[in-house]
This record gives C-alpha cells, structure tokens and sequence, in this order.
C-alpha cells in the first residue's frame, strides 16, 4: 500500500498539449503511470506523440477513461478554472503543478475542491509519487525507491537531496508529496501525515519544512495527538531575512511567527528531531527505528 | 508588491473608505502650497517609503502653521530611513482623535482563505498587539464563496463598538475595505489607525496596502503605482531573467537550483561558520543564457570571495547541467574561485565533463559547503 | 416585466453578445432612413410588442430594397397583434445564416437555481422544441455560488458543435448572458435564434429579456425602460392600491382575500357553471379604501353583472371586513347585486352587521358560488 | 409528535421592532409560541411590548438564548442577509414571511441554508403551526385545532379555508405549513411529505397545490414512490388564464406545463383523490381513512 496514488491510479493531463504538459506526460509514461486521457480546449481527436487521447472537456475524459485523478499544467490564468473544472467533473485527487497562480484563485479553488468532496496538492508544487506503482508529477522517478518510508514537503529540490540521500541508505519511500510553497495550497501536513499514519506499508515519516506561516508548529501538535509512527524532520531557511520572499512566495517570515527556530522548537518539544543537514536524515530515522 | 501610503489613500478613497485631507509631496514647496490649499490648522508631515518604523526614526512630524511645514518637510526630505532615501512626504489634516482601532484582511494559511483581523487598540504595530495582549486581536475568517455580507460585517462592527452610527460606519468601512481586497487582488489591506474622531466620524488615518504578485497581470494600474527600491530593482531583473535573486551581505555567493534548496543551502553554510552573500534560485533549465545573467549578477557584488554552485540534477540531468555551465564560464572571466556540486541523476558524467576546468568539484552538499567555506576564510582566497 | 426586442438587442450590445445591425422606428419615415444609413440589401422589418406569434401573424417581413422598406413598414406599423396595435418596429441587417442555435437563462424551480437551456434547434418556440423533440433540449443547471466558469460554458458550447472557433463564441455568449441575468436580475434571458453565419460569426439575432418584478426596485434604469400595455396598466395600477387585479372575460366580478383562495373561488364559479369577470385579491387587510378602489375597478368591466365578494377572516376578523364594507358600500352606487360570503374568526359578528344591507349573505362559499352564477344566468339580474 | 415546530421550539424574530414584527410577536405569543428573543441592528436593549429581549446580531441572540428558529420579518431588500445571518448563527429552521423578494436573492441565500445544514421555509409564506403546540407565522391560530391531518399548501388563506372546513368536521391537523408561493421556496413537497410520513401524530396528509411549475407532478411521483398514508389534494388555479401572474408569483402557466389539468392526472394516477372544491377535502379524508 502507499498513499494517494498507486497502480490503479488513472491520470488525465490538463494542459497535455503544451510543453510542459506534453514532456512531463511522456516522463510519467515512462516511469509507469497509468496516463489515461489529456484535455485541451479544441484539440479533441488531435493524435499527440505520447498516444494519450485528447478530450476538449475533462467530464467527457473521465466519463470515457474513468480517470480518476489529475494533474494540472495549463498556465497561471486558467488554473483556478482547470481545478474547479477537474473537481465539478468528479476527479478525486487533483494535482497542480503551474506556479505563479494568483492567491485568491487558490482559495476560491481549494473551496470548490472541498465541496466537492475531491483532494487538491499544489498549486506550485512537483507532485507526488509512490515508487515502483504511480508518478503523478514532474518529480525524477529514478532517485525514488520503494520501500517503507513516508515523505511531505513544502519543497522541490530540498525534497529529491533528501530521498536521495535515503534511497542511498537502504530507505525506500512508500510515497513522497511535494505539498507546494504558496501561501495556500490543498492537502498539508496534517491531512497526510494522517493517511501515512493510517497507511500500512509506512513505517516512519519525514516531514520537510520551510519558514513561513504556522503548518509546522501546528503539524508538530498534531502529530503529539494523532501521530505514533516515527517523525523526522528539516526546516529549512535559518537564515533566511524577515519579510523576504525565498522564491517560494510561502517562505516569508513576517508578523514574528515563522521562524525556523520557532518550528525547530516546537518539533523537538513533541519528540520529532529535526536534521542539521539533510545527509542526517536517514541517520535520524534509523535511530528511531531502533528505538521502537 | 507595496505602495505608499499616500497611494493607498487615493485607493481608500476610490473605495468611499473616509481618509483626512492629505497628499504627496517631493519638495518643501509643494508641501507649503498643499498646506495653504487645504487651509487647516494642524497637519501631520510623514516620509513615504517602503519600510515600517517611520516615526521611531523621525519621520513622522506635527506641524501647526506654515513655518513649522517649511521646516518640518525639509528635514524629512532626503532624510534615510533603514536605508532608503526619503524622496516624497505625505501633507495630511490631523483629526481629534477619540478613538484608535485596528483593521484588516489578509490571507491566512489555516483557514485557506481571506481572513478579517480587528482589535480596540489601534495606532500600534498589530504584532506588538499580538506579542503583549493577543485576546485583544479578533480573527474572522472569510467564506469568499459569500464574501462579506452585511450581518457579517454589522458582527464584526459591534465588537468594537455598541454605537450604532459608528458601528454602521464601521460595517461600510469592512465592506468597502474587503472589496478593494478582492477586486485589486491584495495580500494585505490594513487600517492602522481606524480613528473615531470626537464629531463621530469613522476615519481611516494610515493605511498600508500589498499586492499579491501573481495577480499583478491582471491589474495594470496597480502595476503602474510600483516604485521599486534599487534593491528590489536587481530582484525583478533577477526575476525577468527566469530566477529569484535576494542580497543577504555575506561573502559566499551562492547559485542553487530550487528555492527550498537554496534556503537548506545557505543555512548549511552558516551552520559550517560561513556567511552566505545571497539566496539565489536558478530554477529547472540548464540554458547557460541563464547561468550567465545569474553569475554575472553574483559576481556584481563586491563581497563576494567565493561562489558555490549546488545543483541537484532532477529532471534536468547533471551532464546538461555541466555542459550549461561550461558554456557559461567560457564567457564569464573571474579570479574569484567556483565551488560545484553535482548530485542526482547522471551525476558522474557531469562531473566526468568538469573534470578539467577550473571548477572545484565536490560530490556531496557538505564537502562542497565546507570547501566554499574554506575559501571564504583566506585573505586571498584566489588560488 | 418585458422589454421589446430592440431593446433587448441594446442590452446584449452592452454586454458584448454580438448582434445584426438594427434600431427602432416610429415611422415609415423613421424606417426609411435606418435603411439608408445602414447601407445594406436585405432587412427584416419586425413588430415590436410584447406577445408571441408576431411571424404568424405577419408582424415580420423581409425587405430587399428601399421600396419594400417602405412598403412593408407602413403595412406593419398599426397593425394589431393578439389585440395590440403595433407602434413601432425594428429594422435589422439580415444575415446569412448556417445553423440556428436556442439558447436562454431563466429560474429552474427543480433546482432551486438558474439554468441554461440549449437546442440545435434554434429559431422555432422552444415549446415546440419541448413538445416535439424533448431529447434536443439541454439543461445546465448552474451552480450561483460559483456562477459560469469557463469550463462550464465550454462544455455546453461544445454540445453545440466541434468547431473551435465556433465554440469559443459561444462560450462567450453564454459567459456574457449569463452576466445580464444576473447582473440585471433577469427572469428570462433567451437567445432564439443564435446564429452561426456563414462567414462563421455566432450572432443573437432575435431575444426576449423578462425582468424580475421583486428586483425592479435596484434597476431604475431597466424600469425606465417599461412600456406596459392598456391592460397592463390596470394591473399596475391595482397593486399601487395594494390588490391583484386580472382581468379575464366573464360576469360575474371576483373580490377575494387571498390569491389562491381567489384562484379557488374562480375555479368553482366555472365548475358550478358561471363565468368569473377577472381575478382580484384584496389581500390582507380590511382598509374600505381598498375595498372602494377594487369595487370600482370590477366595476369598470361592463361585461359584470354580478359581483361575488369571498373573504375568509384569519388574522384580520370578519367583523372588521364587515365594518370596512359597509363602509365602503356606503359610498359605492351601484345596482349590479353583490353576493357576499364571509368565513373564519368572528364570522358570525360579521354577518350579524350586514344582515340590513341590500347585499346577498351567504355562509359557505359552495352557496355563495351557486347564489352568483344563479344572479349572472338571470337576463336581468338586478332585483 | 408533529413535524418541525413543536413545545420545545425557541423562536427569535428577525425584525422584531418592526410593524409587522411587533404584531405579530404578540400574536404568537398569545398563541402560546415560545419566543425567547428578537433582533434589530441598534437597538440591542431596547425594551419593546411583548418584553422580548432584543439584539443586534443572530449569533449573540444564539448564544445567549438558545434560539433554534428564527422568522423573518424585515424588508425584502434584506431578508437574504438575515436567511443568511441566520444560518451563519446555527439557527435550524428559518421561516421567512417577507413577501416581494428578488428570485436570485432566494436562490443565494436558499443555497447557503443547505451548505449549513439548515432549513428554510418560504419567503412569500403565512409559517407553520403544530396546534396547541406552537405557531411560528402569521396563521390565524383560533381555526387550527390539534389531530392527526398533516397540511402542506402553496398559499394562504386557502389554507384557513380548507382547515376551517377539516376542523369543522373533526379533523384537527399536526403541523400546518405554507411553504410559499415564489417561485423559488425551501422546503417543498417532498421534503415534507417525508417527515409527515415518518411523524407518528400524522395519520394522512393534504397537499393544496395550485397552478405553475411542475411541483405537483413531482410530488405525485414522490408519494407513488415514498408515502404510505393517505393523502388527498386540492388545485388551484383551473381557470387562470396562461402566462398571467396571479397574485403568487409562483402560479404562472407557461411553457406548456404546470396547469390545473395535469396536475390533477398527475395526482389521480398515483391514487391521490383530488376535491373540486376545498368542502370536499374532509369527505375526501373520512372515505380513505376507512378503506385503510
């Protein structure tokens, strides 16, 4: 078992036609996925490269393929409309990867997703993946390995030299999410760190923070209240300035909260160490599994 | 993005949200002339930049007559503020205050959405607020999907006062304040200080307006009010050049693919007993073009005695990444020493092609980190 | 409310729905001159009033030169349509036409919301649509809270055809329309038929706009627009006197409190075999005022021969209605015979307070029915 | 047992201090109506009349009195904020009396009653009434008397007309409700006729239906379908002429459908007797009621 994705996950491509869309769909073939249609306005019936078929609506895709999940490329301005359209249209997890989406299009999507009753990751995130069953994302499958355990995080690269550094030391990854760094984005810590808690085949987490916002003080009270597997973790931007943007616009430390002591502190308080360096990560886990 | 205050004045006012007479002034003659036009007592002259803390600097002054205005406004002009040069001040009538409350929106992480902040004691900073007497700050968190309705805003009202001609005022104001939130697409609307004058009117005297960067498309008249500092100028060429630059002041220049990166990066560097020069995000591609601009730019710094590049190959793999950058340091001349990393897929065939230049090449983020730190540490550092 | 078709055009101009040339004439003269400022062949002359039916009965005529123009608008203007008399048409550009497509917003009471309403079969009455061809009618109910996203006029446009460019005018059309029913708060807004030419433009050539009465108070600017007929008038009239009047055909004039009471009292007139004047509910109260008003109305229809007064007392007791009567009686001359019922708290207060009138006291309302169909079948009824 | 309202009932009137406010406050408290509080904005403390204790804003009238339903009295242009206002507050059960409100203000706040699990009945209605328990409307409490008939109706006074008659003859009711005559109302038919079906007190149902829409016919459906006990009907609106508005906004013929004729065929093909006349609804009653 992992998270979210497996090998029944059924993909779409909204965007599939455009460049990004286009390349990504080919990786996510290649490394397994299950892509199933793409949409794009007006191109219905257009024969692309990767052979997916082409729908001009999402609701006519999944009534024909039965995708059940999506993953989102089209630009900045049609985002909000690409993820209420995904959510009216009956996919359940929807995965957004455009950046440079306008803050209250997330907020007014996210809410339509929630109605919906459907699941948001992103926007301006890299996806996710559960190795060896699903990619759905623009993640580089080859550093991944199955295996046992669970990792969320805030960020892209961060997150590919911390698997890395466990795929090196025998540490596989049931599934690895990049929530995304905008100041709102859909499913967070909380959220997955219950499926990790409630899924089988993790055995222990890793949660990869940054500063700016709370999600960390309040991932750390929520795993002291729900959490019983192992949690290791990395914040990064210690010396990040206050009141800067660190390219993720989530990664400003305003309003005196924020900090990456402050959520250092508030992880340790619960039991969760938090790695130096990300080379410590696997180093952290492996102590705490021998504890348990 | 930020404006002045005397532009969110004018916002203010476009949305019927009542503001004091005021407005900006670059030189003491416009103030002397804006002061006699209005034909009021006592104004309040305040330096209009980027930064807060105005009036612990000496920014903000009361004036009561003409000379006092000539005075005051020509030593504010041209005075520095945390580093700016005050260029333009704001002239405004000074109101009888009876009461001072805070009012905002902004965006907030947990309830994903707008969220409405009041408190009773205006006129401070709202994280002084926060730090000392935090019952006193009221959150109301927003359903966009029904925006701000009457009774939501009439609620709200009546948490400050049992008024009701102020507390209808005070609904307007919410309302009106909320609207300009969603329609010029803000991150943050705040009124500080929201003042009851002692004749009962509801008058927004400071006021402070963010823009949400990734909405700026749609709004070119917002875009039209910016007025970058020369630092932020250097960020958006950064920007337009396809990666994030941000000066910090250490010695170690640092060019990283991917923001979280870049931030673990230059924590990893002080954490070794160096200091990080700048956050440097390149992004995806490994179109030397860029690694070009973004070394040109490192390299404008002055402190700089050692760029560490860090790059780990995801998608875009190592061996394009080396041939970027070989291409990049064939046209860029520098005596100033260059540590690489290389992690991630094809890494050893990146690292195979640098073998022969000048480069430093390290395998792991720490070897590369210390000998960056090394480097930065001798006098000269040129090898 | 209703508007004429020109205007509904001026309506969809503003809203940026693409329209044939065309404008509103008074005059044979008035057409003549549109004609020749427009510059083009082929015109269609069409009756501008507010019943159906106008092709049928000859209210809309193709002209393809000067001649025909005058012509054809001399013989359409002061004709009569369903009993209206024509006093203006529109002259409008004819186009060339590929398909004809149906289109319209308007309430859906299953979904409790608004709904789009689309056919390929475009330019015929969308009830035939229904009647003859169910399945070629597409419903879309919308969802207010998130309004017509993109994605959604999309889907629906692409019912319509396949054709890109096509598809994208109509997702247009059905954003823009959807704009107007809201914006204006609209009971109906409907496109019939919408063209796609054969240059491959989408173009509303004909529409009906009906207004929501209950949210004329916020469009003073569509109110503006109002031009209601004679009976119309009546109508209007009655609910500033605070009462429902409709005029219907028969003789025997209805007062009843209540609408659907007085929907009932109409309905058993016909069952026991007479023929009810009009509907009119007085409503609530027992103001003789009212009384005076509504009597004088019914009145008005000479076709009355009887008047049937039916009133059930609930919050408002019967002896007040009584009192309120005769008072009004007092100051009504009439020799046309009034058979009254009265029902519910304190009915028998009330009957004991008319038993020395001249009118016919009845105590249920199947005997008050059958006394007033009883007086209309007499030659004269007067007693 | 009746449906909705009963002796426990805690009733807060929005608009309290208005005319028809006042009046009718001190009608439903004569009546035996529980009425804990009002609210008017700006005259929290005022003392009124009745000595019903008034507040600014829902919520704090919620908090502070336990009110469960709310009715609505104010002017149309503001009764979507207090349907709102008073769904926001967790207010159960809204009746709206205000006649002349704009369709797409019903159709918003109608929406948000039932994304807070709300219910709403009206606007444009007289209330409801469970006799001798308590009346939350403008009805005439004196021609209701306590029993086992079940009335939903359209409209008004022809309600009284045909209650007068079921009480006359022995027929008292279980609740009483005039679900409105806009177009667009809360509860309808089928969501009643499911809680009289499921109300032990009710023993068979009357539904008054009138011309316009096609409501009746989905009712008829519905009782086919869901409705065990018996019920009987009444339309009006056989000879209203089509396209006319009479009175209700709601009763307007177009389109071909919604006309007295086939709602009665409707109704008689699924064994619902429909009265020519509102004095042949009891005999109606009496006659099922002993087949069974």
């Amino acid at each position: 078992m992992s998270i979210l994705i497996n090998k029944d996950t059924r993909v779409l491509v909204q965007g599939i036609t455009g460049r990004d869309g286009a390349f990504h769909t080919s990786k996510m073939i290649a490394y397994g996925t299950n892509v199933v249609a793409g949409t794009s306005p007006g191109k219905e019936g257009t024969i692309i490269p990767s052979g997916v078929p082409v729908y001009n609506c999402v609701e006519k895709a999944v009534n024909q393929t039965k995708a059940n999940t999506s993953i989102i490329f089209v630009p900045a301005p049609f985002v909000k409309d690409a993820i209420m359209e995904a959510a009216n249209s009956g996919i359940s997890l929807i995965v957004c990867i455009t950046e440079g989406v306008p803050t209250l299009d997330v907020i007014e999507a996210q809410a339509y997703v929630q109605r919906c009753g459907a699941m948001l990751i992103g926007p301006n995130c890299p996806g996710l993946i559960s190795p060896q069953e699903s990619l759905v994302g623009i993640l580089p499958g080859n550093i991944f390995s199955n295996g046992k355990v669970g990792v969320i995080s805030r960020s892209g690269t961060l997150t590919y030299e911390i698997v890395y550094n466990l795929t090196q030391n025998g540490l596989g990854q049931s599934t690895a999410i990049g929530v995304g760094g905008d100041p709102i984005v859909g499913l967070y810590y909380k959220d997955l760190l219950l499926m990790f808690q409630n899924d089988p085949q993790t055995q222990s987490i890793v949660v990869i923070g940054e500063i700016g916002g709370d999600a960390e003080e309040q991932a750390a009270e929520f795993i002291r209240d729900n959490i019983t597997k192992p949690v290791v973790s990395f914040i990064a931007g210690k010396t990040a300035p206050a009141d800067k943007r660190m390219g993720h616009a989530g990664a400003i430390i305003s309003s005196g909260t924020g900090s990456a002591k402050e959520k250092r502190e508030a992880f340790e308080k619960v039991g969760v160490p938090v790695a130096d360096e990300p080379s410590q990560i696997p180093i952290l886990i492996k102590a705490l599994l021998k504890q348990s | 993005m930020k404006i002045f205050e005397y532009q969110a004045k004018e916002l203010f006012d476009s949305y019927n949200i009542k503001t004091p007479k005021g407005g900006v002034c670059y030189s003491v003659q416009d103030a002397i002339d804006l002061y006699t036009k209005y034909n009021v007592d006592k104004v309040v002259i305040k330096a209009q930049v980027h930064v807060g803390g105005r009036g612990k600097a000496g920014g903000i002054k009361i004036a009561n007559n003409i000379n006092e205005v000539e005075n005051l406004s020509n030593s504010i002009l041209g005075m520095q503020i945390k580093g700016l040069t005050v260029d333009r001040v704001m002239i405004a009538q000074a109101v009888d205050i009876q009461m001072e409350y805070y009012l905002s929106f902004t965006i907030d992480r947990n309830s994903k959405s707008v969220i409405l902040i009041l408190s009773e004691e205006g006129g401070v900073d709202i994280e002084d607020i926060a730090a000392k007497t935090p019952h006193k700050i009221l959150k109301f968190p927003i359903d966009t999907t029904i925006g701000v309705p009457d009774f939501f805003a009439q609620k709200a009202a009546y948490q400050l006062t049992s008024d009701k001609n102020i507390a209808f005022q005070i609904k307007e104001i919410i309302k009106n304040l909320y609207m300009l939130f969603i329609q010029k697409d803000c991150s943050l609307t705040e009124i500080n200080p929201l003042v009851i004058t002692k004749d009962g009117n509801v008058v927004a005297v400071d006021g402070k307006i963010n823009f949400d960067d990734n909405a700026l498309y749609r709004h070119p008249e917002i875009l039209e009010l910016n007025n970058p500092t020369e630092e932020e100028k250097k960020e958006l060429n950064a920007k337009e050049s396809g990666f994030s630059y941000i000066h910090i002041g250490g010695d170690i220049g640092c060019m990283v693919n991917g923001a979280g990166l870049a931030m673990a990066t230059m924590d990893m560097i002080k954490l070794y007993g160096g200091e990080p020069a700048n956050f440097l995000d390149i992004g995806g591609s490994s179109n030397p073009n860029k690694v070009i601009e973004a070394m040109k730019l490192l390299l404008s710094d002055k402190q700089v005695k050692v760029v560490l590049i860090n790059i780990f190959g995801g998608i875009t793999r190592c061996d394009d990444v080396a041939k970027g950058l070989l291409e990049a340091f064939s046209q860029i001349k520098t005596d100033i020493p260059v540590v690489i990393r290389l992690s991630g897929t094809n890494d050893k065939e990146g690292r195979e092609l640098l073998k022969d230049s000048s480069l430093h090449i390290e395998h792991t983020m720490g070897e590369a980190i210390s000998k960056a730190v090394e480097l930065s540490k001798l006098t000269n550092p040129i090898n």
